[in-house]
């Protein structure tokens, strides 16, 4: 049992298990925070596949960005635990229970699948031991890939005016107030008090 | 450079257009009678280049782009200059640039801004016109042809408060389309049979076959496109439209239902000379229809009252003459004779529009008369023109029309000729008719302006009052009509009278015809005693016909009405233009009105609508079926999104 | 040394967690980091297959995914913001005013 | 942070390597620890001179144990956490901290190849690994350290730590992409994410006098890297985490003890890995005159001490930068020149061949 299999299973077992974690926790908090353990794990796991590359950018983007943007969501909305109890809130146990058996029915589709595969037996090419060097990966990003790249862009942009748009208060309630008349002001008052809520984080609780 | 000639006109109608509101007046007409000009003279410079070139192989083409292209179906935006169109660009240009500056004084009473639309649209017209003579190919010339018949209708209802006048414009549109549809179809089939639209290829295609003995392809082409040019040049039985067409200002009347855009057809059937020449059938069709317009229409014009509508029969007629040179095979006698016409019918209809607005819009001959000494300047170019008409020898129409007799009698057909000189007759009469009503005789007075056109305010109470001649701006072109009307003539004067028939030489290029080779060498050394014979007999009728207007308009004025009393009927036959509008107006107006209103009622609202709603409710039924899947839960979303998953990846494992 | 197996059974295990997060959360929140967990499983199994075919395409293939992400991350966030506003919690099973 | 350095050791087959690699690494830890203390002597005494005062003087000839004094006071605090903090996370932040900092050095290089005179039978570089992504490890560890101070804020659940919390995090994510820009044009420059090679691109000189650093090349670029670092590592003239005046002490205002001098450990340790960085990077690393190869980590040293001073000069000269003012500087000003100097940079050696 070689040093990189044990690295393996260090890896995977962190990932599954922070995963696990972050599905079962209640407190978004620490959702968030082992996710970015998951992550990490991962990226180690990537730097076994001969990916440091893709793991430091996992690292940065998906733990880096990525997350602190949720984490920042759910300091501002004041991350109300999960209500254990749903209130008012017509559930659908239906679709859980529907949910959860398709979920393990896809788990069971998958474990099928991948021992089918293992009959497959891939066998590694020497060549490709060798990390792919940032400066081909580059190349082909930039070559072959070149439109796609250009089309994300694009798409990266234009979420991020719609999440502007979507989630920008006090502009787009300054352009109502504007357009609206006095007398409909109420409704906006009631928005500001809540993002002062939101502002003063866990320190109402 | 042969870009420039329509583009001209294209151009000082942009402006016009934009610049309507701006302008003042002077500037605008300015700008458009200049436009003409310079295209005029781009035009001579052009012919001169041509003729530069050596006489047999004479011709200017410019391959702008390429208009159309797909697989082998070609067509290039292009412009070809040769002989024939050299001829046509040069009448354009020229007469169009004298009656441009004869509108300026014309038109001035209009609103600035009426003014200029006016203008705007004479300079579209000259660009389409000169689109149609100078295109190389037929989608070409369409798109001039389409354009010219949009102008006129635009001009005819220049005035479109008079609900005549909109009518008329409405009438010419649609009765063109009717030869329009039968052009295309001709165009079309030229196409599908030879693959070419251009005229040089399709010539040059066609020469290479025998001429048809019986009716066959190149014949229907022929004909297609020969009801086309009756559309537009108004012969039986689409000529209706031009009479009315006089409803439109005067010197639109005489640049396009006269000079112009009327004597398409006749370029049309001189372009395609080859296509009609190998269909002898289609021929002799073109030779009796052109004859029997001349004589019909000469025949409603002798008795007609209103200056304009003689004038306009009048045309018809003389195209009517042109048709029958075509159709007799005389093409260069034909073109010649459009050469000639353009000059003394555009100065006759300029010269009734100096009349009409002397006396502030009155049309009615008999309400004129004695005008002779108010008017003079008028009066002797009016005069010339007749003459010319009338086919007096020396002047223009002698020639050309006499040129068109012989070539008739010589080409064997004795019959038309006859027709051709009884309606040469008619012609001598009608015209002196109207030159004896007008200008001689006292002035049988009008009652007080009334009836006439919102467009002509009363400028003076016409009793008594001393009338103003043409102001400069339309003397000027009035002259120089004249002038042109005497000379233009000995362009061509034939063998026979010892001249050199230049035109005819110049023409040949364009009008040869292997397949005529025949007739023309028939008609070449056809001894020329007969054609001084010809002459002096067309002459007499001339005179003949002359005098007798001279007796009974001047001498013995009781003889008109007491005729008219003695054949009422055929009288009123002739006053209501033989009743064919009425005719039209049952035999097809109204079935067609029956007919769509059916369609309306029963097809349209039932069967169509029927559909679109059904339709509309069906997707509604559906929608509201539908809907309930949209359950608004995003759980359920997902879910269904996960079941299709397992079903997709459960399906690939199975398989 | 792994096998591919190894890795792609991993990445079955963590899609299938994301799935249920997915499926069963009542916190938009989480559902949302449960999507990621989904996206990074199949990264994992990109990359694998990348490493073991001996190809690039992969990894440039994990680029594009975690560009979508973040693009995803940040107009889900919005949206979630913007609800958060008018329902006065993020349990997804509150959102049902699109109801056809 | 493990699966870089745990690569490194896996590479070092002969034992004494691998020894020798553990000793390094250890060796820099505990560097990093007396330099993080060295740095608060410094601090103190610099900031003292530019006031005029003599700074600390009694603990030690010189006030040299100084530092040692305040770390055994820390240590004695009682090391309190309000009561409706979250427990874990409150724990969790400075380590996060901490860990961040010293993970940033494992792919900083200090020094020429060596075999520590004959020691070891094959030389061993000065440097814990050697990635050949290390600026990206560099970028992403700094994107790590966010987290610390966020958790810190927002678990201690007070406003000043929120604020101050949010304050620095909105402020170093901002910072981040101009400090990228710069690293981007550096490797541009060197063709390589390796600092060993980036370092090694810098050996030698123009014109036999003029070093070949990279600072010469890329004057914008070291300013911007300087400034940004600046804000990275939330120091005066960019101390809004801890604004004082305004916020008490930011975000660890409620840490006392042991988890403070985390933070405070951290915030150091921070400063000495952008100057090495910044050295590295822009002013040749140990390259220099009159010196022997294996004598460059005195270079090294002296370049990192240099900007170390810088930092703690600027602190005490500039005055604090007002919240939208600094904002306004990253986005409207650093960001598009870094662009503007990366595009450059790509330009000249795209066409010039730099």
């Amino acid at each position: 049992m070689g040093f990189e299999l044990i690295l393996f299973y260090v890896f995977a077992a962190i990932a599954i298990g922070t995963t696990l974690l972050v599905v079962v926790q209640s407190n978004p908090v620490y959702s968030v925070l082992l996710l970015i353990g998951s992550f990490i794990g991962l990226a180690g796991l990537y730097v076994l596949l001969q990916a440091p590359f893709v793991a430091v950018i996992q690292i940065i983007v998906y733990a880096g960005a990525i997350m602190v943007l949720f984490l920042f969501v759910v300091m501002l909305l004041n991350a109300p635990r999960e209500e254990l109890v749903t209130s008012g809130i017509l559930e659908s146990p239906a679709t859980r229970t529907i949910g959860a058996m398709l979920a393990i029915a896809f788990a069971a589709e998958l474990a099928w699948a991948l021992n089918r595969s293992s009959r497959l037996a891939w066998t590694v090419t020497d060549v490709t031991r060798r990390p792919f060097s940032v400066p081909e990966i580059g190349r082909r990003l930039f070559q072959d890939y070149a439109f796609a790249f250009e089309a994300t862009s694009i798409l990266i942009l234009v979420a991020m005016i719609g999440a502007i748009t979507l989630a920008g208060r006090q502009l787009t309630e300054g352009a109502r107030l504007k357009s609206r008349p006095a007398g409909d002001a109420s409704r906006t008052d009631g928005g500001m008090a809540e993002g002062g809520r939101a502002e003063g984080g866990r320190a109402q609780l | 450079m042969l870009s420039w000639i329509p583009l001209l006109p294209f151009i000082g109608f942009a402006i016009n257009t934009f610049g309507a509101r701006r302008l003042p007046a002077k500037a605008i007409g300015a700008i458009a009678s200049l436009a003409m000009f310079a295209a005029f003279v781009v035009s001579v410079v052009a012919v001169g280049r041509l003729t530069a070139q050596p006489a047999d192989s004479r011709e200017i083409v410019q391959t702008l782009f390429t208009w159309i292209g797909s697989a082998d179906f070609q067509v290039p935006l292009a412009l070809r200059l040769d002989p024939l169109s050299a001829l046509m660009i040069l009448v354009v240009t020229g007469i169009g640039f004298l009656i441009h500056v004869y509108s300026t004084a014309y038109m001035i009473e209009e609103e600035p801004h009426e003014y200029a639309r006016y203008f705007a649209y004479l300079n579209l017209f000259a660009g389409f016109m000169l689109l149609l003579v100078l295109g190389e190919n037929f989608l070409v010339l369409f798109v001039g042809w389409e354009g010219v018949g949009l102008c006129s209708y635009l001009l005819i209802g220049f005035w479109y408060q008079k609900g005549v006048a909109a009518d008329a414009g409405k009438k010419a549109f649609i009765v063109n389309r009717i030869g329009d549809v039968a052009f295309v179809l001709g165009v079309l089939l030229a196409f599908s049979q030879f693959g070419t639209v251009s005229f040089r290829e399709l010539n040059g295609v066609i020469a290479g076959l025998p001429a048809e003995s019986s009716f066959g392809v190149v014949s229907a082409i022929a004909l297609l496109l020969f009801i086309g040019a009756t559309g537009k040049s108004a012969q039986i039985p689409l000529y209706v439209w031009l009479p009315d067409a006089m409803e439109g200002p005067t010197p639109v009347s005489a640049l396009i239902h006269a000079a112009t855009m009327v004597t398409a057809g006749v370029y049309l059937i001189g372009r395609n000379a080859v296509v009609f020449a190998h269909a002898p059938e289609v021929l002799t069709i073109v030779a009796v229809i052109g004859t029997a317009t001349a004589l019909w229409a000469g025949a409603i014009g002798m008795v007609q009252n209103d200056i304009k509508r003689v004038l306009a029969y009048s045309t018809v007629s003389q195209l009517g003459y042109m048709f029958m040179a075509m159709g007799v095979g005389a093409f260069t006698a034909g073109i010649f004779h459009l050469f000639t016409h353009a000059f003394f019918k555009a100065l006759l209809f300029l010269g009734s529009g100096a009349v009409i607005h002397a006396l502030a819009g009155e049309q009615d001959l008999r309400h004129m008369g004695g005008l002779k000494k108010e008017l003079p300047v008028t009066y002797w170019t009016f005069l010339i023109g007749a003459i010319a008409i009338a086919g007096v020898p020396g002047l223009a129409g002698f020639f050309s029309k006499d040129e068109i007799l012989y070539r008739t009698f010589a080409g064997g057909h004795q019959l038309l000729w006859v027709v051709g000189a009884v309606t040469s007759l008619m012609t001598a009469f009608y015209m002196f008719r109207l030159v004896f009503l007008a200008f001689h005789g006292e002035r049988r007075h009008a009652p007080v302006a009334q009836g006439f056109s919102p467009a002509y305010p009363v400028v003076h109470d016409s009793h008594h009052a001393h009338l103003h001649d043409a102001p400069m701006a339309m003397a000027i072109p009035l002259v120089v009509l004249a002038i042109g009307s005497v000379v233009a003539g000995y362009l061509n004067v034939p063998a026979g009278l010892g001249g050199s028939a230049v035109l005819e030489r110049f023409l040949e290029p364009s009008l040869h015809v292997p397949a005529m080779e025949g007739a023309h060498a028939a008609a070449d050394h056809a001894d020329h005693a007969l054609e001084i014979v010809l002459m002096i007999v067309s002459s007499t009728i001339a005179f003949a016909g002359i005098g007798l207007a001279a007796f009974l308009y001047l001498k013995r004025t009781d003889i008109p009405d007491a005729l008219v009393a003695k054949f009422p009927g055929v009288y009123l036959f002739l006053v209501r233009k033989g009743y064919i509008d009425e005719l039209y107006d049952a035999v097809v107006v109204q079935p067609i009105k029956a007919l769509s209103e059916g369609v309306l009622w029963k097809a349209d609202a039932r069967v169509i609508d029927g559909a679109v709603n059904g339709t509309g409710q069906i997707v509604v039924e559906t929608g509201s079926l539908v809907r309930r899947v949209q359950t608004g839960s995003v759980r359920t979303y997902a879910v269904s999104v996960l079941f299709g998953a397992v079903l997709v990846v459960g399906y690939f494992l199975w398989s | 040394m792994a096998e591919l197996n190894h890795y792609l059974v991993l990445s079955g295990v963590l899609f299938t967690i994301g799935t249920a997060g997915v499926l069963l959360r009542r916190n938009v929140i989480t559902v949302l980091l449960s999507l990621e967990v989904m996206l990074n499983a199949v990264n994992l199994s990109f990359i694998a297959f990348g490493r073991f075919l001996g190809s690039s395409d992969g990894q440039i293939i994990v680029f594009f995914v975690i560009t979508v992400a973040a693009a995803e991350a940040a107009v889900g966030l919005a949206l979630v913001i913007a609800l958060f506003r008018h329902v006065e919690t993020l349990n997804p099973d509150a959102f049902r005013q699109l109801r056809g | 942070m493990a699966p870089a350095s745990r690569r490194a050791g896996e590479r070092a087959l002969i034992p004494s390597v691998a020894i020798a690699q553990l000793v390094i690494v250890g060796f820099v830890f505990v560097v990093l620890l007396t330099a993080a203390a060295g740095m608060v002597y410094m601090e103190r005494k610099v900031a003292a001179r530019i006031q005029q005062r003599m700074g600390p003087t009694l603990v030690g000839p010189y006030g040299l144990l100084q530092p040692l004094a305040d770390i055994i006071k820390l240590a004695m605090k009682e090391d309190t956490r309000p009561k409706a903090a979250d427990p874990i996370l409150f724990a969790l932040a400075p380590i996060i901290s901490a860990a961040a900092a010293f993970t940033a050095f494992a792919v900083v290089p200090f020094g020429a190849e060596t075999d520590f005179f004959g020691l070891l039978d094959q030389p061993v570089p000065l440097q814990i690994a050697d990635v050949n992504v290390a600026i990206l490890w560099v970028f992403a560890v700094a994107s790590m350290g966010v987290y610390g101070i966020v958790l810190a804020g927002w678990s201690s659940n007070s406003k000043y730590s929120l604020l101050g919390a949010l304050r620095s995090s909105a402020q170093m994510i901002s910072y981040e992409l101009s400090y990228g820009m710069a690293l981007a044009a550096v490797l541009v420059l060197a063709g390589s994410m390796s600092i060993r090679e980036i370092v090694d691109a810098q050996a030698g000189a123009w014109l036999g006098f003029i070093p070949r650093w990279f600072v010469f090349l890329q004057p914008i670029g070291f300013f911007i890297f300087m400034t940004a670092g600046v804000a990275e590592t939330n120091r005066a003239p960019f101390d809004f985490p801890e604004a004082e005046q305004e916020l008490v002490a930011g975000y660890h205002t409620e840490y006392s003890s042991m988890s403070f001098a985390m933070f405070f450990l951290a915030e150091y340790i921070n400063m000495v890995a952008v100057s090495a960085i910044a050295s590295n990077l822009y002013l040749g690393g140990w390259h220099g005159p009159l010196l022997p190869l294996w004598l460059g980590w005195i270079w090294f040293l002296l370049k990192v001490g240099f900007l170390l001073f810088f930092y703690v000069w600027m602190r005490w000269t500039l005055p604090r930068y007002r919240y939208d003012q600094l904002m306004a500087f990253g986005w409207k000003f650093l960001l598009p020149l870094s662009v503007i100097n990366l595009l450059a940079t790509a330009a000249g050696v795209l066409y010039f061949g730099i």
